[in-house]
């Protein structure tokens, strides 16, 4: 029977998954070693992870308190790498002419639990906007980019109303949001810039008087597009880090290519001193999360390892 | 000449080479056993099912009180304001349903009624493998037709038609369905002995009055059956559903908005991990009771309606 | 006698009637033939449409490629090979069982309230959603037996699913064969496994095996079943080979591997934000049809010659 | 010879007639159907008296592949109604048909009476409802049905059913009433009425009636015929085919020495 | 009174049989079969004639629900072949059967008569090959049919398979033979050659024969049994039965009076 170690096993996040698949792609051909990728969203993945069925766990979130009480129950470890960002973009039909911003208290009148059954129509969120109705299309409830948005938005993480279409199948939204007119949705940048021609992002107001930003490379880099810019990361078992060479050389490897490699499947990369940072924080072998538990929105990265002790 | 025995003939010894084989007797009966074990299997297959959908439901209805399951509408069990009513799923399934079968049936009965007293011999020799050829086709295509191609031309129909809506895939599932009602109901038509028709012909009865008024009627219980087994088929219908018809859960009968069914719901939450034993991983056992007392009832009022046909003639 | 000529008085007036009447009949053959033309047009259409967006990756590259995040360079190596090891677990745990199954209900099982018990189920498990065998598989195989999510647990699925569509062809075929065979076989003195091993199963087995492969295309292309299990995504290497170069020439490891097979790729590639997987997805649609429907198409052909065949 | 005073109300004229499998059913038979007389067709099994008895009201061209060569007149119109132009629909119209085993649709008494008239078009409840009586009185049926016209005809005994379907052939007022073997699924109570309902039929129109059972061609026809391999043996008066007949092989059949 | 010099073979005695509809198809039948003597059971249809020959290869076994009560005791082992304890696969292999309709298996034709030898698990190909050599041409078949011993054995005339299956019959060496209207599916020819063969095997074996042509009887049997609605009515040597009959019912059946 092959021994376990045999197979690099990777689940998770649906957001991350074309940057490990490019990898683990890259990497099985420089080094002939198997890699099992899934999707199971960043929830799911963290739940495998935890119950010890994968070496690598794929996160569009950091981890949260329950996940860490699971892994530390099944005493497993993991060693928290940021390998790229994402924007999380508001979308909706082109043909929908009268939003040119949200604010997020606009988002969240939409997003919260309370206007489940209630809120309807777009006059209900903004009274200049016409009565018509409204459409939402978002991430699954098992989804990482579910977790944050709330967070983001809401101001608690899974905080959200239920009558809209959830898919972990981010085609779903896009497919959604670009026939209906009514509709609007969220979710990663890069599925935005694939199918820019038949949705439309909306410029995010932070706070009130601050600027309306589109979601670009630039605006998620200086910092500017806020409060939906986030890191994604992966999660290391720090025992198959430690005990299998195989999952360390896939991390090397990882860290290695993943500028090339994320601008390839057009993600947005760290800067130069970030990579230097977290491949500093990989060869220190540092386990544990720099949030303890609770998802933080726009922290910095650099900021973000030093945290971990 | 009867010779006449009165008494009961005393009880004779067996001779050797006549005595019952004991080796070859044993052997015949284990071969018997193991053949009921396999047979058995078919029997604990069901139960598997009703065990683990009840098992499960079970614990799902020690959170949700069934009341609520039965009455709310909304159905909402992964999200923070969570609320457990079948009836907006029951919804999507019946209203994708009923396009389905308002394609299916009359699609269906024509067809039928055309293969079994219209067709040339020829022509039904060829035209019935290239339907049942359609039974084939996997369900997961269907999915992508409806949602890729049929919806956006029923959108240059209907401009206002949503992406996802019940309509297409609702259409195309009848589509999927009609060979299953074709070909059920003219083995019912043609089960109709051919007196019947002889009679209707020897009136002066041309085809179409023939099939209408004599030869319909006659097999109306195998063409009901054959219905009810295709309602069967499209509540139990999943891809198609799951990927055209949208996956919110949305009580409403109109075609033309999207919807989640029940079997889009099982799939939808399959797709994410749920965690062994909580809400959610119960919740699609509990809406798969529901899919599968749906589906048994139609299965057992089908299978005897067409029994009871079996038995006329 | 007046009646006596009720035709020949109105002779025109009837000539009409029936000319009227008539091309009713012309007008439903007409109907007739366009409602059955829907259901073939669709296919074709579907067909077509598939081809038409797949048709740049059919060329071998596309069977002998792993997936891939360059959607020009992606392959089906894994999801065909997935699918071939899903499908030997699945023929070997349904089809012995379902051709038990059938020759025991049509051979040996007394007619009582047993039999009749066995019969309604084997009809209704016939009618059971593909999706509620997903659940089956979740709830026994997945946890229940723990075999996760596993070429063994996908293959044993399928095999359940199609175990009602191999008991009811094994049945058919076997009724096909006359009683005279039987009692011509039992009066030189064979027992009744001899009987059906010897004939029943001999006689029958082109039958049986149109069922066996209608039914392995039906799991071929189920996908609902596959997913609530829980397929993988990304798997670009193959589950370790089921024969061995050393002695026992056999593993079965395979067994308990992750794997993924065509519908999920299928399905995979359409979730993909790069519209060039799109097309992926088309050419693995176009293949699954081919594939199903040559499956299809040879059990249809086998059974039309089987009954052409037929002599008694 | 026949003796007779009755017109020809129709006659086959040297008719062939073949199956689709290229079998010669019959051979060349040339025989008169006398108007308001009853004449029976006897012959050993598979001598084709069905074959014959259908040509009358084509009911070979539901089937494909058949064909007949010859001629079947029917008068006083003399048409041909084997012609290709002549529609089978027209003939059926005016030949109707009872057949061996009692065949009702699956509706009520009265919708199986009234079948014929529905084809035809009649909308007319009243005209319907006439005819309907008629036909069940000529079928000597009304007094046993007429309180349940709208049962299921599936509920009459088989004698019954019989009836209702010569009162469905009746209602549409034929000049010519096919019968194949119409007792031979009956009783012989059953047997009794429908011969003593024949008798009367008489009166009104022209009557074939294809009988393995000599004794009733006896009791019932004016005119048998004897067929044997397709062909026509002998056409006679009943009386004379059962007490002196020409040909050697009728009286062998008639005697029981064969068949 | 039969008159005969041969030992008793079979006989049952007061055999009663009931289907599991509950029918009562056999009543107290007693009967001898002579040893290597033909005897014929006639009788109209319906009165238990096939019933009887297949109780005595205990072939209604095979369907559940049947009973049997009496015996029927083969010599000379002096057994009950009816009892419980005496297993009716044996019993087949000794007392063979020949049906209506030739019942060839879709194998060839040197595998339908080897199959009795395979069945009892011989394997040694030359003796297979030697039996099924003699067995077909006790049938009169070997010169037919020994240059394609390997084709289907579908391709045979309606005779020739019978034949094949009295071979198939033959080739285990029975002491018995039963026949089931053999020769009603065939011509004149092939019934004239079964005929004759049955008076060859005549010689070797026992054999019991139902035939509803009693001119066949008169021809090929020693012994028959007359049998009316279950019951055995006469039995005697067949010049007896044919000439002379004892009961005023044979009679009638004999001469055609009745049946
Ligand atoms: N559909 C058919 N195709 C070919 N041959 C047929 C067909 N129907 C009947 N025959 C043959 O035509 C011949 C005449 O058949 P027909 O039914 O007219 O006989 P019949 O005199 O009515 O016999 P019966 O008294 O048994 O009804 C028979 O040899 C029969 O086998
Ligand atoms: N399987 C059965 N179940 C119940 N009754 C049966 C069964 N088979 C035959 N019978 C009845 O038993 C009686 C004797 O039938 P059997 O077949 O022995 O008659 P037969 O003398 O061989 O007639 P034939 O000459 O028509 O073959 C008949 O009344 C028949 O209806
Ligand atoms: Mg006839
Ligand atoms: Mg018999
Ligand atoms: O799939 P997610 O990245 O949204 O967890």
């Amino acid at each position: 029977a092959p021994a376990k170690n045999d197979i690099i096993r990777i689940d998770g996040s649906s957001t991350v998954y074309p940057i490990t698949e490019a990898v683990a792609e890259e990497f099985q051909k420089a080094k002939k070693i198997k890699v099992t990728v899934g999707i199971s969203g960043t929830g799911g993945g963290f739940k495998k992870f935890c119950r010890g069925e994968t070496d690598i766990s794929e996160a569009s979130r950091p981890i949260l308190t329950k996940e860490i009480e699971a892994c530390k129950a099944e005493g497993i470890e993991f060693i928290e790498l940021p390998v790229a960002y994402d924007a999380l973009t508001v979308v909706v039909n082109p043909k929908n002419t009268f939003i040119k911003s949200f604010t997020v208290e606009e988002l969240k009148k939409l997003w919260e639990p309370d206007a489940q059954g209630k809120v309807k129509t777009w006059k209900q969120v903004n009274a200049a906007w016409p009565d018509t109705p409204v459409k939402l299309f978002g991430a699954g409830s098992d989804s990482g980019t579910f977790d944050y948005f709330t967070e983001a938005i809401v101001g608690k993480a899974k905080s959200s109303r239920g009558d809209f279409t959830a898919s972990e199948d981010d085609n779903v939204l896009v497919q959604g949001v670009a026939s209906d007119v009514a509709a609007t949705g969220y979710f990663g940048f890069a599925y935005y810039e694939e199918n820019s021609t038949r949705v439309k992002a909306v410029p995010i107001v932070a706070k009130a008087g601050a600027p309306a930003v589109l979601p670009s490379r630039e605006s998620v880099m200086n910092g500017t597009y806020q409060p939906l810019s986030r890191p994604l990361f992966i999660y290391v078992s720090a025992k198959a880090a430690k005990e299998n060479p195989n999952v360390k050389a896939f991390i090397d490897f990882y860290l290695a290519n993943s500028k090339e490699l994320v601008e390839e499947v057009k993600y947005i990369a760290l800067p130069k001193h970030e990579y230097a940072a977290v491949t500093e924080h990989w060869k220190a072998q540092k386990a544990g999360t720099g949030f303890g538990g609770e998802p933080e929105v726009g922290v910095k990265i650099t900021d973000l390892l030093r945290r971990i002790k | 000449m009867v010779s006449q025995v009165l008494e009961k003939p005393a009880e004779l010894p067996i001779s050797a080479r006549l005595a019952k084989n004991v080796r070859r007797h044993i052997l015949e009966r284990v071969i018997e056993f193991i053949l009921m074990l396999a047979a058995l299997s078919a029997v604990a297959t069901t139960i598997s099912i009703v065990v683990i959908l009840l098992y499960e439901s079970f614990t799902f209805f020690e959170h949700v009180s069934l009341w609520d399951f039965l009455t709310d509408t909304e159905w909402t069990p992964l999200f923070e304001n969570a609320h457990y009513g079948i009836l907006p799923l029951v919804s999507g399934t019946l209203t994708t349903s009923a396009i389905a079968l308002a394609v299916a049936i009359p699609l269906g009965t024509i067809g039928a009624i055309y293969l079994s007293e219209f067709a040339s011999h020829r022509t039904r020799e060829i035209v019935k493998p290239i339907l049942e050829l359609l039974v084939g086709v996997p369900t997961v295509v269907f999915g992508y037709f409806a949602l890729l191609f049929v919806t956006p031309l029923l959108q240059k129909i209907f401009p206002e038609l949503p992406g996802f809506n019940m309509l297409g895939p609702g259409i195309v599932m009848g589509i999927m369905i009609i060979p299953y009602i074709s070909s059920m109901a003219e083995d019912a038509m043609r089960a109709v002995p051919m007196s019947m028709r002889e009679g209707s012909y020897a009136m002066g009865a041309t085809r179409f009055q023939t099939a209408i008024r004599v030869v319909t009627p006659a097999a109306i219980s195998g063409i009901i059956a054959a219905y009810i087994l295709g309602i069967s088929r499209a509540v139990g219908e999943t891809m198609v559903v799951a990927l055209a018809a949208g996956q919110q859960p949305n009580l409403t009968f109109n075609p033309m908005e999207s919807a989640a069914t029940i079997t889009a719901y099982i799939v939808q939450v399959a797709m994410g991990d749920l965690p062994h034993g909580s809400i959610g991983y119960q919740s699609i056992f509990a809406a798969g009771l529901v899919l599968m007392l749906m589906t048994l009832t139609f299965n057992i009022i089908g299978h005897i309606t067409r029994k009871r046909f079996r038995e006329v003639y | 006698m007046t009646t006596q000529a009720s035709v020949l008085e109105n002779l025109a007036e009837v000539r009409a009637m029936i000319r009227r009447h008539k091309r009713n009949d012309f007008l439903f053959s007409i109907v007739g033939l366009l409602a059955l033309m829907i259901g073939l047009l669709t296919l074709l259409t579907l067909f077509v449409d598939l081809v038409a967006d797949g048709y740049p990756r059919f060329n071998l590259d596309f069977l002998t490629n792993y997936p891939s995040r360059r959607a020009a360079s992606a392959g089906l190596l894994s999801a065909w090979v997935g699918s071939l090891l899903v499908m030997l677990v699945t023929f070997f745990s349904a089809v012995p069982m379902g051709v038990a199954a059938g020759v025991y209900l049509e051979e040996y099982a007394p007619k009582n309230w047993f039999s009749d018990l066995i019969e309604i189920n084997v009809t209704n498990l016939a009618g059971v959603p593909s999706i509620v065998y997903g659940l089956l598989a979740l709830g026994l195989f997945v946890y229940g037996l723990g075999f996760g999510e596993s070429i063994l647990t996908a293959g044993l699925t399928l095999g359940l699913l199609i175990l009602p569509i191999v008991i009811v062809t094994t049945r058919e075929s076997i009724r096909g064969i006359p009683v005279s065979i039987r009692e011509a076989a039992y009066a030189v003195g064979a027992t009744k496994w001899q009987v059906v091993f010897h004939h029943v199963l001999h006689y029958s087995s082109g039958g049986i095996l149109t069922g066996i492969i209608i039914g392995m295309a039906r799991a071929l292309g189920e996908t609902a079943p596959i997913i609530t299990i829980g397929a993988l995504t990304f798997i670009a290497f193959l589950p370790p080979s089921p024969v061995t170069e050393a002695a026992p020439f056999i593993n079965f490891d395979w067994l308990q591997s992750g794997f993924t097979v065509l519908p999920i790729q299928m399905f995979n590639w359409l979730s993909r934000p790069d519209h060039a997987f799109h097309i992926n997805a088309a050419a693995t649609g176009a293949l699954i049809i081919v594939v199903t429907l040559l499956m299809n198409g040879t059990a249809i052909w086998l059974r039309y010659r089987i009954r052409k065949n037929i002599k008694w | 010879m026949v003796t007779t005073t009755s017109p020809i109300k129709a006659e086959s004229r040297d008719l062939n007639f073949y199956y689709s499998n290229g079998h010669k059913a019959l051979k060349g038979i040339s025989m008169p159907l006398y108007e308001k007389r009853i004449t029976a067709l006897i012959g050993p099994s598979g001598c084709g008296k069905s074959t014959f008895l259908r040509c009358f009201n084509r009911m070979h061209d539901l089937y494909p592949g058949n064909s007949y060569d010859g001629q079947i007149v029917m008068h006083p119109d003399n048409t041909n109604i084997l012609d290709n132009g002549v529609d089978p629909i027209e003939v059926r119209m005016r030949i109707s048909m009872v057949f061996q085993k009692p065949n009702p649709f699956p509706k009520s008494i009265y919708e199986n009476v009234a079948y014929g008239l529905r084809v035809r078009g009649e909308r007319n409840k009243r005209v319907v409802d006439d005819k309907v009586e008629e036909a069940l009185k000529g079928a000597a049926l009304w007094d046993e049905v007429k309180n349940r016209l709208h049962d299921l005809a599936f509920n009459l005994s088989g004698g019954q059913q019989q009836r209702l379907c010569i009162a469905r052939a009746l209602a549409t007022d034929p000049e010519i009433m096919l019968f194949d073997e119409p007792t031979s699924a009956l009783d012989p109570i059953a047997t009794a009425n429908i011969e003593e309902l024949m008798s009367e039929l008489r009166n009104k129109l022209t009557i074939l009636v294809v009988t393995h059972n000599m004794q009733q061609a006896a009791r019932v026809s004016d005119y048998t015929a004897y067929m044997y391999l397709g062909e026509l043996i002998e056409y006679d008066d009943t009386d004379k085919i059962f007490t002196n007949p020409s040909r050697k092989e009728t009286e062998d059949y008639i005697t029981g020495k064969f068949g």
